[in-house]
């Protein structure tokens, strides 16, 4: 029995119009979709999602907007392809005085603070960061003072640029000899497998490997297994999905894994759509952040058994 | 005079402006804000990043050929002119002359390809795709390129003139030209002639390869004017935008009923390709339909038109078998 | 200084002077000298693959001499190429037809050069020209239809009257009768004289006897490349000009033995139609029996042909293979039933140039030379070699490409084909078209040692003097139906010609 | 019998021979790593993937067609395969069955669209490709589809055998059965033959539009076993995977020396386009080239692979014009 929403009988309650943009096609905003429509559902409301997913291109993405604010929608939730390219869009749907909830990514500081109503941060540096952390940590324990690291990156979005950054930057911190050997695209997964076998041979005294996302993390370790470097190469990864907690749960290759929970975001992203929709504006909220180590795995499994991040 | 293939084009052109005409009536129905003036504004700004690229390549598969570049090609084009204002400090005016003359370049070095060495334009522009993303990546490490904001030509670019989108004027210019250049210059005509019957136009005296090279030039030409409204649209520019736009403009101009066996076609069936596709685009994101299933459905549409165009056709015309 | 008159103080409108031109494997042209003056009508003789085509895209600029001049107007035309040529006074009809099927007729006449109005192409000016210009050649064509939509022989005056439009000084024509029927030749050849009349030089090339004489005042026979002898054709007899053009005795043609025996009814078709050209076609053929089809173009030989294979759909009528009805034949059941059809056009329906000799030979039957569903090369070989030899395929290697035949060959290898298919009834749709003497000769003795192996064969060629040489029996074809049957050795010319036309004179 | 187009064949062939030697002893000497056992084992495995599907894809552009499909169909086999398993519970063994039903009918379908409706193949299968991808992704929500970790059948595709990777062997193998169909069966000749001239097969009595119909329905037949490789390796089904291997499997048949106009074209040239383009890639990561760069590369070299054997078979042959 949930409070009854503002402004609606119960009886034909008015349609609400809620336009989706995912950033692309990864599980990951599957999971956020599943957490939103589901954090709908269960508010009470009569809500019609138009969603679109413009592949993270920015002309796409504008597009899209354009339709969304021409149709009138009640508010519009998105993650924004690129800081500075999706200004426009989303400062369009602001003229049209429809409240945008960033989750995820958004637009630079400034054009947030100005046309944004909500954000939903992921902070990206802050998620690369707290994996070198981990890194760190695990290196030190193994008296690597100097790990050398290769990188399999998703970079042609902005966002992985970032968390990159944030990784680099905590690794260079806590262990200042640390040395990044290789860097390669492997955003899929079917791309990230052979990349990170190659990058083992080419270069046979890493210590690490890094993955900026999902695929990027499976290729990681599976690469490791296959070059029989069980044990002797740390995988640090990003972005829980089955596969993933699976393999952590070993413990053996993949060592931690950070994570921002789709569903967790998608439900933090309906609560900005509602209090929006009674006219306020909750500016940032923070995503939680999670590192998983192989302890944690197990139940992760548990409670995501129908596979969404 | 040119009653072209008049039979199959009638046929065509009215079978989709019917098709379209469902659509309105159908769409104004159910999708909520559809009819609205800024969607139909709307509408025609997303048909003028399709449309521009598709009246060239109406041309380009008359005459028997085909360009599959053109998504990189507008992305780079969108590139140039972001880095000649923002890094290289040129006046606007300047660097669309500047990015004209790139895109111009290598489309003409793509139809030298296919016009003098013989490589298949498909596999020249494929190789061209994979070139041009490529630079434009490497060189803006994909990180979009930004454009002052108080850029008055931008602003024109990327705004409205008597109450029209700016880009939406762009393709409508385009078309008219276009369509006069393929109806009644000897250049359009010598298109018709090549993708009828190489041999022939050869020993007529038509310069085939001049021809091609300008398909490809002309196809360069078409991009820039796309990127540099894509960019003043965006305010920058992006290595990674109009992914799959190739996919959109030859869609267009099949469904709009130019055969991809050259020789036929026609810049009205092409224009009212742009339109139908961009509405169903339209539609399904106002019908609220999940975005993977828009793929299949897109899918199938231009599987559905294009079977039948060419049975249609086929009705007409005598059983030519091949 | 370059001489632009001969003795008789005529203009020489082109020259060739030692020319050569090689293509990779092939001297096509081999030091040709050759002239041509104003108003005289030049026949250019000489077998398949004897480098007339080649001599004429020389002269018309298409292609440039390996080594040697070309002249035209008494100056070399060096690179300048077809314009330059045209801008001369060159004007060609080739040999492969050169119009574009998608644009109108009136299109095709400016082709390339569109004339220019205020507004672009005037199209007006454009259509009242070529209508003109048709209408000067006693032809009605439509200038605004789509050539595609015309009868080949509509075609190939829409390309004479094309050549002929801004009056030139050199008017070459490449085999230009060889698609048409007699009516339309008259035409051409008519043409052909007024043309020269008013000074025009004309060149024309042809496998038919016959219309040189009626229109050539000399001929320059040509044989492997070379010029052999320019002798006036009024003072040559046919044999003689054959002699140089083979270089040898031309066999002498027999006529048909008028006493055979037949087997028994192979082939019959009970009032077959096929909309619009064929309404109500009966026929019976019986093994041993070489059945000739005349007609005039567009009479429908090539669908009635083609509906008892199987490749058109019948919209009524029955065909019988040996007995057995097939009232809804398909390729595949005729294919079975023993039908083999050899197609009119041999390069674009007949050969695969791109495979060789031998498997252009088996393509009809793979089953046949294969093991246990594997091809085998050993009896591929076998077979094609076979064949090759009855046939008299002239190649020293049968697994080249095909393309490395000359016209005449490659028409024996297509109806190999359908020999090593085991087909019982043969029909073979103008074999002899643009095929030099020698091989004619040549596929109507195949033709007669298929029949004599108790096979039936249907003849379809619009060359009607070659009907009596090789048939039993002529049919004419007319208004979509048989009209009259002359039987050998009673199949008279001028009959065959009158009962061919009757209705359109 | 057909030694085709003998020359050509030979001159690509050594060719390309010739630039494999080539890579070889550079990548040795530059890149780290290079020879190491692991190393080349691994690069017959990511040559299993684009190989498998070439070998089709060799008779398919013999034949005069294209199918740009090949991606997503090997990405929505993937799925097909792993959701027979983690959701229907089927053995694995009839989840591969299934998968191969699937895309044998998709495959089929393109097929018949073109042989029976003549929609060309290159927009049948462009419809084909955005269909695939949307059904892959609409189904799993473009989310991977887990695979059990114990699979014994899956373990053996993922792994080696004889020290070899098992894709490695699928692809020697499916290499040698299409080589010998291309060459020895009256279907391969067919293929050959309606590349050549569709019409004149026609006549000779050849089932044309059968053979077509097998041509797709094959392809669909190599991305289904791509797909189920690419599963067992993975460990799971992704929709969004093999992105753009079209581009890869088309520029390794056309390396090879088949031609695009049909006709002519040979296994053995595309084995050593496929090893040809596996080494590039594999050397620019080895090499540590940047990423975006490697497109521009990659570009480049299949148009300059494409122009130098075009320009090498046109000396040979006789000058056709077109
Ligand atoms: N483009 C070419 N490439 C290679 N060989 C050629 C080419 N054109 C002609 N030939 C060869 O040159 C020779 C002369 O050919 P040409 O076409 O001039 O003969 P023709 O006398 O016109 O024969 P036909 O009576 O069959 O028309 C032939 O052996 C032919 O195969
Ligand atoms: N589908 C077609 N496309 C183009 N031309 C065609 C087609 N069908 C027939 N023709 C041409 O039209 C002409 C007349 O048609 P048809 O074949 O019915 O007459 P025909 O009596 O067999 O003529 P022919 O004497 O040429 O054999 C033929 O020369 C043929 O080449
Ligand atoms: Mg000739
Ligand atoms: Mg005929």
């Amino acid at each position: 029995s949930s409070t009854p929403s503002t402004g609606t009988s119960t009886g034909s309650q008015k349609q609400i119009r809620i336009g989706a943009i995912y950033l692309d096609s990864q599980g990951y905003y599957g999971g956020v979709k599943a957490g939103v429509q589901g954090a709908a559902k269960a508010s009470g409301m009569n809500v019609k999602f138009i969603e679109t997913n413009p592949g993270g291109d920015v002309s796409k993405e504008s597009d899209f907007m354009n339709t969304l604010v021409s149709s009138g929608v009640d508010a519009i939730i998105i993650s924004a392809a690129s800081a500075d390219s999706s200004v426009a869009a989303i400062k369009q749907a602001f003229n049209a005085g429809i409240p945008v909830i960033c989750y995820n990514t958004c637009v630079n500081d400034a054009a947030t603070k100005k046309y944004v109503s909500a954000y939903v941060i992921g902070d990206p540096l802050k998620f690369g960061q707290q994996l070198g952390e981990a890194a760190v940590k695990e290196f030190t324990a193994a008296k690597i003072d100097a790990p050398k690291m290769g990188v399999l990156n998703c970079e042609q979005y902005e966002v992985c640029k970032l968390r990159f950054q944030g990784f680099k930057d905590a690794m260079m911190k806590g262990l200042p000899g640390t040395e990044f050997v290789a860097n390669q695209e492997g955003a899929e997964v079917d791309k990230a497998v052979p990349v990170a076998e190659q990058m083992l041979t080419a270069n046979p005294d890493i210590n690490g490997l890094y993955g900026e996302a999902g695929g990027a993390t499976i290729g990681a370790y599976k690469a490791v297994g296959t070059a029989n470097k069980v044990g002797k190469i740390f995988v640090f990864g990003s972005d829980m999905t089955t596969e993933i907690a699976t393999e952590l749960n070993k413990g053996d290759v993949l060592k931690s894994v950070v994570d921002i929970s789709g569903l967790g975001v998608g439900k933090l992203a309906w609560a900005a759509v509602e209090k929006s929709l009674k006219g306020t504006k909750s500016a940032t909220v923070q995503a939680p952040i999670t590192l998983y180590s192989p302890a944690e795995a197990a139940n992760w499994l548990t409670t995501h058994a129908d596979g969404l991040p | 005079m040119t009653r072209l293939s008049s039979n199959t084009t009638l046929v065509n052109v009215v079978g989709l402006l019917g098709a379209i005409i469902l659509l309105y009536v159908y769409l104004s129905s159910s999708a909520t804000g559809f009819l609205n003036l800024s969607n139909q504004l709307g509408l025609l700004r997303q048909a003028a990043l399709v449309g521009v690229a598709a009246t060239g390549m109406t041309l380009v598969i008359i005459a028997g050929e085909i360009d599959v570049s053109v998504g990189p090609a507008v992305a780079l084009s969108s590139v140039i002119v972001a880095e000649s204002v923002h890094n290289w400090g040129l006046p606007t005016i300047v660097a669309i002359i500047v990015t004209i003359i790139f895109a111009v370049t290598w489309g003409a070095v793509a139809g030298a390809l296919r016009a003098r060495f013989r490589v298949p334009s498909f596999i020249a522009t494929l190789g061209l795709w994979s070139i041009l993303r490529g630079i434009g990546q490497f060189w803006t490490n994909a990180i979009p390129v930004p454009l002052p904001d108080s850029d008055p030509i931008m602003n024109v670019l990327a705004g409205s003139i008597f109450g029209v989108p700016t880009p939406a004027w762009g393709m409508i210019i385009i078309f008219l030209v276009i369509a006069f250049v393929a109806r009644r210059t000897s250049y359009g005509r010598s298109v018709f002639a090549i993708g009828g019957n190489a041999a022939a136009a050869r020993l007529a005296g038509i310069n085939v390869a001049r021809v091609r090279i300008i398909l490809f030039a002309t196809m360069g030409l078409l991009a820039a004017i796309s990127g540099i409204f894509l960019a003043a649209r965006l305010g920058s520019g992006n290595a990674g935008a109009a992914d799959g736009l190739e996919f959109d403009v030859i869609a267009a101009v099949v469904i709009g009923g130019t055969a991809m066996s050259g020789g036929r076609g026609s810049l009205i069936g092409t224009f009212l390709g742009v339109i139908f596709i961009t509405l169903i685009g339209n539609g399904l994101v106002l019908l609220g339909v999940n975005s993977f299933l828009q793929n299949v459905i897109r899918g199938a549409i231009i599987v559905a038109a294009v079977l039948l165009n060419v049975t249609l056709s086929r009705r007409r015309s005598s059983q030519s078998e091949d | 200084m370059v001489t632009t008159t001969d003795s008789a103080g005529r203009e020489i409108i082109a020259q060739a002077v030692s020319v050569t031109r090689k293509y990779p494997g092939v001297t096509a042209l081999d030091s040709v000298d050759f002239e041509i003056h104003a108003g005289e009508v030049r026949a250019l003789l000489g077998q398949n693959g004897a480098g007339k085509s080649t001599l004429i895209r020389l002269l018309s600029g298409v292609d440039v001499p390996s080594s040697g001049t070309i002249r035209i107007g008494g100056r070399d035309l060096g690179t300048e190429g077809v314009r330059g040529a045209t801008e001369r006074g060159v004007a060609t009809c080739y040999q492969e037809l050169s119009l574009v099927a998608e644009l109108t007729v009136a299109e095709n006449f400016f082709l390339g050069r569109w004339p220019k109005g205020r507004f672009g192409i005037d199209s007006s000016a454009m259509i009242n020209k070529a209508r003109q210009t048709l209408a000067r050649l006693g032809s009605d064509i439509d200038p605004t239809v789509e050539a595609g939509n015309l009868t080949l022989a509509q075609q190939q005056i829409v390309e004479i009257a094309r050549a002929l439009q801004d009056e030139p000084k050199l008017l070459i024509l490449d085999e230009p009768t060889s698609a048409l029927a007699h009516a339309e030749v008259a035409l051409v050849l008519e043409t052909v004289r007024r043309v020269a009349a008013t000074g025009v030089a004309v060149i024309y090339v042809s496998h038919r006897m016959d219309e040189i004489r009626q229109i050539a005042e000399s001929a320059t026979i040509m044989r492997n490349g070379r010029v052999i002898d320019t002798v006036k054709v009024g003072e040559s007899d046919t044999a003689a000009i054959i002699r140089l053009m083979l270089g040898t005795d031309p066999n002498a043609q027999k006529v048909v033995n008028p006493t055979r025996e037949f087997g028994d009814v192979m082939l019959e078709v009970k009032n077959l139609t096929v909309l619009p050209k064929v309404t109500d076609v009966s026929f019976a053929a019986r093994a041993g029996e070489i059945v000739g089809i005349a007609g005039l173009l567009g009479s429908g030989r090539s669908e009635l042909l083609r509906a008892i294979a199987g490749f058109d759909r019948l919209d009524s009528g029955t065909v019988l293979v040996a007995g057995i009805a097939q009232s809804h034949p398909t390729a595949k059941l005729m294919r079975k039933a023993g039908i083999g059809l050899t197609p009119e056009d041999r390069k674009r329906e007949g050969v695969l140039l791109n495979l060789g000799i031998d498997e252009n030979i088996v393509m009809s039957d793979f089953a046949a030379v294969s093991r246990g569903g594997i091809l085998s090369s050993s009896r591929i070989r076998k077979s094609a070699q076979d064949l090759a030899k009855r046939f008299q395929i002239k190649a020293h290697d049968l697994s080249e490409p095909i393309e490395t035949l000359s016209g005449g060959n490659q028409q024996k290898a297509v109806i190999a084909r359908w020999i090593h298919a085991g087909a019982r009834v043969l029909l073979l749709d103008e074999p002899t078209r643009g095929v030099d003497v020698e091989a004619k000769g040549q596929i109507y003795a195949i033709m007669r040692a298929v029949a004599d192996q108790g096979k039936t064969v249907v003849f379809v060629s619009s060359e009607v003097e070659e009907l009596p040489l090789a048939c039993d029996r002529v049919l004419v074809l007319r208004d979509g139906a048989i009209q009259q049957e002359f039987t050998a050795p009673d199949i008279n010319l001028s009959e065959l010609l009158e009962a061919s036309m009757a209705s359109h004179v």
